[in-house]
């Protein structure tokens, strides 16, 4: 689209579009600079940075001591004292080490000062699992941080939503916790153009797929879970409407119940552990406010309430499928 | 346990230097120094009292007996650097840029008006009472707001001091913890990092022996804490904590230090807690505390020997020498006549301005949560 | 009851209950150790262990430094090396400078390890608001944990189950999440007196009032409010069920599905952060498994989703209250 | 970078020393050590290249080059003393309590069928590969299970240590870190108590120069890393991590000093990252390190020190001296010829026991998440 991608394919990986939006956006806010682990000379574990700190230096890109709780710390004194900050943990698994800086001093900030203090920090990660990363580069940990109060939570599943809402997240005035599903990072088959300066705003929701008869609630990479499994749907009838949210906080509940008022089924899907993750938070925020639409129980598939497992039928036999959604639609349709 | 002696540690009171940082002060910046220690003192002892009268809620920690740490960390900042203080160093909220005049509206410190609203948990502390006691700060005026997580602003310094040397800046930050603060994790990392990268962050330690009701040696393996900064190749300091002047010069050699590039420091200044860990436990401290430790730990009052010192310089005539006492007291046995009129006067109208605060609007509950972000760029 | 008790009333208070679980576990099992801040020469911020150093020695009740992820994963070694733990928090808000210990190294032993190791630990900790606690001093964050498969997650709301929950999970050989209730610790209206080696297994919900018309679940200090509001409805005819869930993890459903059977009618209480906090979780699953029992909206009244701020107009503003129990279930009721 | 010098650093190779626990070791030692060596060595590269013919998945943590850390700081262990490998440490696991006879079954260490059924993720592995990698351990064979998180294992080798001595035992524990994971918080939580209960845990770094992508220098801010111990006033000692027999004295001396009740230790073996981070890193690290650095780092291979070594002691006859040579080179280059046949057999033994042991059948994913509560007492 742009000039500068004339030499390359118009077409772009997820994980590009992510280093895109970073890129774009360290060109235009003086303001910004991003730290992490192996994010300058590496350029990433997986290459999200690369290159960047050769363009911009060391002091707007740099690399950190494997020391979680000080790089939020650090991003907190330094948005304190007028940054933006992109802070990247390597994996998303690691963060419960520097969770306390999350949670008491990032999350608060803006609350215990009452609006003195603004904190414009995305901290970003590659999350997911799928991919036999075992129990600890698996992790869908969202939960945790929207309980939480104070922090957005953004979970993109295409390029362009990574790039636009990436370039919304560091343009937030508010911490943002950033959910990258490495799998997607270099998935050829959901590469695509994306138009310069793309922006999609934090908490609206996409409808990937349009249907009637049960609506699927998805994010991340199950949402293509879904989509698969409302192709299976169609052979049977079914016709399912796909919801991609995007954002968890804040959430765009319009677009659910909006859905909701067509087909009166719902379906939540995530890869979280059950209990207290964010897909019964959407059962519960729609039986509590659209009761009324529901012709059936409304119900999520998530992973068991396991870690993530290595051996490849033990991970699968523990998360959600396609197998599984279908079949749970079919037995919702006809109840 | 008293405040422990260690080799490296050598007080002015004995040996005064002309090549100490302190030899530079005048006769008015030492008799400002010890005004500002009346003036902690006065804080502590005054709400203390507050609080036995009924006029308080909320839990106090008492900085008694350990002013001379605030008031000689202080002294010498340029308005422009940072502190982040912590629960037992309330008073340095309004000690900070004490210099440029207390009643001045520009200074880089809050105002007692501010303070005790704070105290009181009025709409016009500067975090309109959202968190209690220490946990305010100030963005305008270089001050960095803390959680209740010992040792979770260090981090935070650090990463403020990243920033100021970004925007071309030369100020320094002073973070204050407590010996037992530097047990935690973030510790460790917040310094390691701000060594690798010489951050200018002097971590200044309270070491007053106890950390709520366990002794210093449980908490850590070396004499001195400031032993911490070998770790990293730092410079450590041990002040003694109880002479305003050793704590000013050796702060003041940890902050050239760090102004100058040469990166972080850790200076530990001995103390000794006077009471509780805070006033809920001073019945139980005075058992898991030997009467005997308490005594000697609090027999070196910092205003008894600042005014030793003073009067041994001829700062201080003889009726000024003598007309204020409040050393060796206890909040109970204190009175405003122990202390100069005019400590008695500021703190009398930050209590007054906060009496006629109001209390927050419950609405203000579930605001602020998040920032707007249409009004972002 | 027991003649140790015979100088004292024989009424006791929650702290109370909570000492003397610890002390007849420490007294009947030679393995259990104790460790925490300030638990040994002072027995604890509030007292709990109060006089267990001087009775167990400091080989068994001790002192350690200001380092929670080194508690937790000292409490870790010491099971893994054949011992049973108690560790306390001083507030449980702390229990995030430890985070990572507790949900990726203890929470996982035994599933990581394919049983080979079992985590006999108990993780406890004063918890909750109303007290003017703030931020930092008020936390409910037990759900954080509820999403970390691995951890049992109890909150006893009175004397006799704080003894006889903490007493069940000293003797569990998985790590349970111990939330003891500040508030609670020395409240004289609730002293009551307790039988001798009395254990209430975890996983049981109890009904606090029996009631048709509505149920009302909650744990902790939250069940006093839907007592309370229980007392209130009355006056206007509504007869309320008040169950009190005391297990988080495993959550009693048969109890609170056997309630909806008569009442048709559910609000959750607590005073956690509503998004993704335990009472959405029972929203959920009442939706998902009960869904036909439910005549109307299944609602929860919870903390807003903010922290906890310290003036009491504030706490009161962002807290469940009587008052709001009291006016949703009559709009419930007439639903 | 080249691994660098210190001062404290000694190596054997050209000041032998009879006060040195080295000089204890028998002949039948040298030589069992000198062939762990080439056991460590053969694992290694034994299974890139079954990676590179594709028959195994997952990332490899080459421990190429740093073989000396880990069979110079095992070999003097008692059995039933613990260990705490990561992720560079594979080998541990069968080297631990080796002298007890690899084929002894109740040695205190894992068969190498038990770790190629942990490295080809099969339902025989210790942990049923629920876990990858080296995030394996035996409660029986006082093996500490790590998690993914750096340094995490610490704190649980003391508490391991603390019910040690609780039972009355006199065990030590080594733990194995890289010299980046020292920054963690955690490192210095667990560590600051140990020192301050003198717990007999050592903690072993192997700074190999490199943590990923990021050079020491900007993990640590000491010329040694293991000046860390300092701060904790505590032993810190640096090894030639090339020296097997300098490992083995400065690790014995460091399990000596914790036995006997002195404390935990640090000891830091300097060596060199052979590859890339993982083997997924290979092509990168050549980037992002320069060549120069890359053929100094490993100008230093540990089988051709010990061998020079056991040479000058005469413990090599001309025959065995030279029928193997594996030092120098790399996965690609070297052959089963490199390696003694006995070593080859071994390795060849485990994986073929691996390849016959079943995948976990789905349903195991949903077991072991508690244990069953009845069962308790
Ligand atoms: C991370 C964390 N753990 C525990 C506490 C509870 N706590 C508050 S003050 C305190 C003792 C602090 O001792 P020290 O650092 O020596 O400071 P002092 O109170 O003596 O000035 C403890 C344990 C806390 N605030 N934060
Ligand atoms: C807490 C934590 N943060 C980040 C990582 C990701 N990570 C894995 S290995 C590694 C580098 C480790 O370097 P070092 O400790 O020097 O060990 P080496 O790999 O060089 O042996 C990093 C950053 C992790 N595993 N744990
Ligand atoms: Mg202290
Ligand atoms: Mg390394």
């Amino acid at each position: 689209m742009s000039a500068s991608q004339t030499l390359e394919s118009p077409k772009k990986q997820y994980l590009n579009a992510l280093r895109d939006a970073i890129d774009e956006e360290l060109s235009l806010n003086p303001d910004l600079i991003c730290l992490g682990e192996d994010i300058g000379l590496l350029g990433g574990a997986f290459g999200v940075t690369e290159g960047l700190q050769a363009k911009y230096g060391t002091d707007r890109v740099f690399d950190m001591p494997i020391s979680e709780a000080a790089i939020i710390g650090t991003a907190v004194g330094a948005a304190l004292n007028g940054k933006t900050v992109m802070a990247e943990m390597q994996f998303i698994d690691f963060i419960s080490c520097g969770f306390d800086q999350i949670v008491n001093m990032l999350a608060t900030y803006h609350y215990r000062t009452a609006g003195e203090v603004s904190m414009p920090i995305v901290v970003r990660g590659p999350a997911g699992a799928y991919g036999g990363g075992a129990l600890y580069h698996s992790q869908m940990n969202e939960a945790w941080f929207c309980n939480a109060p104070g922090l957005k939570v953004v979970c993109p599943s295409t390029p362009a939503d990574a790039k636009g809402l990436l370039t919304a997240s560091l343009r937030d005035p508010n911490p943002v916790l950033f959910f990258e599903i490495k799998e997607l990072y270099r998935k050829r088959e959901i590469e695509e153009e994306i138009p310069s300066h793309h922006i999609v705003r934090l908490g609206e929701a996409a409808i990937r797929r349009f249907g009637s008869d049960i609506t699927l609630v998805s994010y991340g990479q199950n949402v293509y879970h879904c989509l698969q499994a409302a192709d299976e749907l169609v052979k049977e009838g079914i016709n399912a409407e796909v919801i991609d949210i995007r954002t968890l906080v804040p959430l765009d509940e319009d677009t659910i119940f909006a859905s909701l008022e067509k087909t009166n089924r719902l379906i939540v899907v995530n890869e979280a552990p059950m209990t207290c993750g964010f897909a019964g938070e959407i059962i519960a925020r729609v039986s509590e406010k659209a009761f009324h639409l529901l012709d059936a129980p409304p119900v999520r598939i998530t992973r068991l309430d396991t870690p993530v497992p290595w051996a490849k039928p033990l991970e699968l036999h523990v998360l959600p499928s396609v197998e599984k959604i279908v079949n749970l639609a079919k037995r919702l349709v006809a109840f | 346990m008293t405040a422990r002696k260690s080799s490296s540690q050598t007080t002015l009171e004995n040996q005064p230097s002309s090549s100490l940082p302190s030899s530079q002060l005048s006769r008015a910046d030492r008799l400002q120094i010890f005004n500002q220690l009346y003036l902690a003192r006065y804080f502590d002892i005054r709400l203390i009292k507050e609080k036995k009268r009924g006029r308080l809620r909320g839990t106090l920690y008492s900085s008694h007996n350990q002013e001379a740490i605030l008031v000689g960390s202080l002294f010498g900042l340029k308005p422009t650097d940072w502190i982040s203080p912590i629960h037992r160093d309330m008073p340095a909220f309004f000690l900070k840029d004490a210099r440029s005049g207390l009643e001045n509206p520009n200074r880089m410190g809050m105002s007692i008006e501010q303070v005790c609203c704070q105290v009181w948990g009025r709409v016009d502390s500067p975090g309109r009472a959202r968190d209690n006691w220490s946990h305010i700060g100030s963005k305008e005026k270089h001050i960095i707001h803390s959680t209740s997580m010992l040792a979770g602003t260090i981090p935070v310094a650090a990463g403020v001091m990243l920033a100021d040397r970004l925007n071309g800046g030369d100020a320094v930050c002073l973070t204050y913890n407590g010996e037992g603060s530097t047990a935690q994790g973030v510790f460790h990392e917040a310094v390691n990092f701000a060594a690798v990268r010489k951050l200018p962050v002097v971590t200044i330690i309270e070491n007053n022996q106890w950390a709520y009701g366990t002794p210093v040696s449980l908490e850590c393996p070396t004499e001195d804490v400031a032993r911490r900064a070998d770790g990293y190749g730092i410079l450590g300091l041990v002040a003694d904590g109880q002479d305003v002047f050793d704590v000013y010069d050796k702060v003041m050699m940890a902050v050239d230090h760090a102004r100058s590039g040469l990166g972080p420091s850790i200076v530990e200044c001995k103390t000794f807690r006077a009471y509780g860990h805070g006033d809920h436990d001073d019945d139980r401290a005075n058992k898991y505390r030997p009467n005997q430790e308490v005594m000697e730990g609090r027999s070196r009052d910092p205003i008894a020997i600042c005014r030793r010192k003073l009067a041994a310089l001829g700062d201080l005539d003889g009726a000024s020498e003598t007309a204020y006492w409040a050393e060796g007291k206890s909040a109970s046995e204190a009175t405003n006549d122990d202390f100069p009129p005019e400590v008695v006067e500021y703190l009398e109208r930050g209590i007054q301005f906060a009496l006629n605060s109001a209390v927050p609007d419950g609405n203000e509950g579930e605001q602020w949560v998040f920032a707007d972000s249409e009004v972002s760029r």
